[in-house]
Formats: structure tokens, C-alpha cells, sequence
């Protein structure tokens, strides 16, 4: 899976984008997130509090409880401020 | 319908954008233009999006006002990258043949475009920049348009 | 806070209009363009007004606005004599810091714009001429503004 | 009194103003419409039902009731149309 982050995020996790293999133990956004705030450091601060952040699907609003399969793009990123 | 949605670092001008959506049973236009505006020692933002997904998402926002509203045509452009006090951000122009439809049609694009398309404003004040918080009443005036 | 109101046979610039409007802490410009509607083989509208009126008039509708909402400044420009298909006859500007103000005075002027300022409309169709009616739906749309 | 005629009041009345002299009985917008019903013609069918026109008395909107002074600018017309 293709995995980007944006604005605040981004910038704690220290990069744009990365790949994440799917894997059985990431079947949510909501696993993803989990999995990525265990790492701890940047990671850890951008994850930590997941009421913080919003995610979407291929490109897609989705919540915590949505579904991942391979080869899926996942963002994460702040609540959006534009307009 | 013609539906036109762009995002871009180039400014824009509002009465070329108006004249480009005019037909002649266009009654009414309405119209938004969003700037940087100034205070607290502001003197710029950036603005950061998702490019994949941008054009996707404001596409869906103006179909859904596209079923709600009998509209003619709808022009939306959104800047990024670094913009200056009292520089434009954002254009939302809705031609209609009556005025009713045109106006709430633009006000439910701007309250859309504000809660869900992702773009992210980061401020300059000084030598300090910081991202812009999301704004609860933003929340509150996109939820107005939920139907019950 | 500036207002600005003309009546004139001249033609507008939407972006002129809407660049003289805007100041270092202008954050919003909602406006409105109404144009000749063509249909049922409608060729052109000739505006009459009652001069010494129009302007007083508008003036009010305009402090009713400013009295209502925080604005920073708003042009009203009605064109007057003999327009064809497609082109404009009203524009609506108003700045403010922040776009609901600015969309809902916008709204309300133009409301108020329909049921008080003393303008007519007769139109041409063919080679006959014909005094627009008064539309039930302006009264009640400039009905909902008023204050229990 | 200077009394102003807009729109199809003006062309019934067949003409765009005209000096009437304010009178005792002339007392409100309404007496003065009336007046001016009773003059037949064109000015019958202008003010025969003033359910269709609409009134200003020195450039502000004035109901029927509207008192009348020597030196009043009186205008009837119909429902405005503009914007």
C-alpha cells in the first residue's frame, strides 16, 4: 500500500509517503494508525491521538473502521483547512 | 452543465471567470472569493493539498450540489503554494437561471469545500509558521446541509 | 465601512468592483451578478426608475445591512435603460472578515433590492412591450429577513 | 403638491408628473388617489383598484394612510421590479 501524509503529520513523521506492505494485522485504517504510532518518535506524536487526525481511501474520506487490501493509497492528515 | 474545477498557483479574475459561465439563460450568478486576510502580524500562508485527490473530492462536492440545485454551470479554482496578505485563495462562481439557487448553491460549495477537500493552511507571522487549526464553526455550517 | 451605490446605463467590471472593495483584512466578497435572461423570445428589458428616489432607498436597504452584519464595505451598482439578452443588469459586492456575513448581507440586499428599490422592468418580446409583474416569491423571499 | 407616475401608471395617466395643489381634502395618499380615480379615463384605470400600486411620499414608501403636506412629493406606481 501506498501510505502519504500530509501537512502536520508530514512533518512529524519526517516524509511525504511510503510503502507498507498489507498484511493481515492491518485490516482497518484504524490498524494502520495503530501499527505506525508503535513506532514511536515522530510516528508516535502524529498517531498518538487519532481524534487529531482524518484518513482517506483511494483517495476517499474514510473513517478508522475502513477496510484496507493491497495496493490501496492511504493519507493521513489534519482536518482540513482550506477555502 | 459544465462543471470546471481548477487547482492552481496562478491568481485568477473573477469577471473573466463570471463571463466564461454566462449563457444566455443565465439569470443569476453568485459568487465567493476567499483571501488572505491580515492581522496578528500575518504576512503569508501556505497552502499544502493532496493532489491525487483534490480535484476527486471538489468533483463530488459540486455533483452533490449539481442534484440538489437546478444550476447551469459551476467554476471553482483554489490556489496553492505560498500566498500574501490580501492575495485571492479561492473562487466559487454558480450561474443559474434564478437567484434562490445560485446563492445557496455557492454558500453549500464554500461550506463543503472548507470541511472536506484537502487542502491545509499553514500561516507565516514573523519568522514563525504554524498550521491553521480546523475551525468548529466550519463544522457547524456544513452540517446545516445535511438532510434529515 | 465604505457603500457604495450607483445607478447607471454604463456596463460593470465584476473584479474592479470586488478589487476596490478589498482591504488588508478582507478575508471574504460574496457577490451577485444579475444578467437579461433570454427565453420565450425575449430580446431585450428597458429599466425605469424614479431618480430621486433610487438612491435614498438603496442607501437604506445598505445601513439595514451594516446594522445586521459585521461588514467591512459593499458596492450595489443597477443599471438603468434598455439591455439586451445576456447582459448585466445588478451587481451585489460586500466584503467582510468572514464569509457568512458576507453571504447572507448579500443575499438580503438583493432581496430587498427586488421588493424596495424603485426599479421596473418592461420587456421586449418581439415587437411587443410588456411591464414585468411583481413575482410572489421576491416578496416572500425579502419576508424572511424580518425580525420576529 | 408634485405627484409622480412610474411605469404603467405613467403611461395610463398619459404623462410622467404633475402640480396638484394640496386641499383639505386631500388629507392622506389615499384621498389623493381617489381624486385622481375620479378624473376617468386613463387616471380611472390607474388608480380604479389600488390594491395594484404602491405609493412614496418624499421619496420614502408610504401606505394609503400616509399624511399629506402642502409641498409633498407624492409618486404611485406599481410593485417595484428591479434587481
Amino acid at each position: 500500500m501506498n501510505v502519504l501524509y500530509f501537512a502536520w503529520v508530514r512533518q512529524k513523521v519526517g516524509r511525504g509517503e511510503e510503502v507498507i506492505e498489507h498484511a493481515p494485522a492491518l485490516r482497518t485504517v484504524g490498524d494502520l494508525a495503530a501499527m505506525l504510532a508503535a513506532r514511536g518518535g515522530g510516528y508516535a506524536e502524529a498517531f498518538g491521538d487519532m481524534r487529531r487526525l482524518r484518513a482517506a481511501v483511494n483517495q476517499v474520506h474514510a473513517g478508522l473502521d475502513a477496510v484496507l487490501a493491497p495496493g490501496d493509497e492511504v493519507a493521513f492528515f489534519p482536518p482540513v483547512t482550506g477555502g | 452543465m459544465s462543471v470546471n474545477i481548477h487547482i492552481q498557483a496562478e491568481d485568477f479574475d473573477v469577471s473573466d471567470e463570471i463571463e466564461a459561465l454566462t449563457t444566455e439563460t443565465t439569470g443569476a450568478v453568485a459568487s465567493f472569493v476567499g483571501l488572505v486576510r491580515g492581522g496578528d502580524d500575518l504576512t503569508a500562508l501556505t497552502l499544502e493539498h493532496y493532489p491525487q485527490m483534490t480535484e476527486r473530492e471538489i468533483g463530488r462536492i459540486a455533483a452533490e450540489a449539481q442534484a440538489r440545485w437546478p444550476l447551469e454551470s459551476l467554476t471553482i479554482i483554489h490556489r496553492v503554494g505560498r500566498l500574501t496578505v490580501g492575495e485571492r485563495i479561492v473562487l466559487v462562481a454558480v450561474a443559474a437561471s434564478h437567484r434562490a439557487a445560485a446563492f445557496e448553491a455557492c454558500e453549500f460549495l464554500m461550506d463543503y469545500l472548507k470541511t472536506r477537500a484537502p487542502f491545509w493552511k499553514q500561516e507565516e507571522r514573523g519568522g514563525t509558521t504554524r498550521w491553521v487549526e480546523h475551525r468548529d464553526a466550519d463544522a457547524a455550517a456544513a452540517e446545516r446541509w445535511r438532510k434529515p
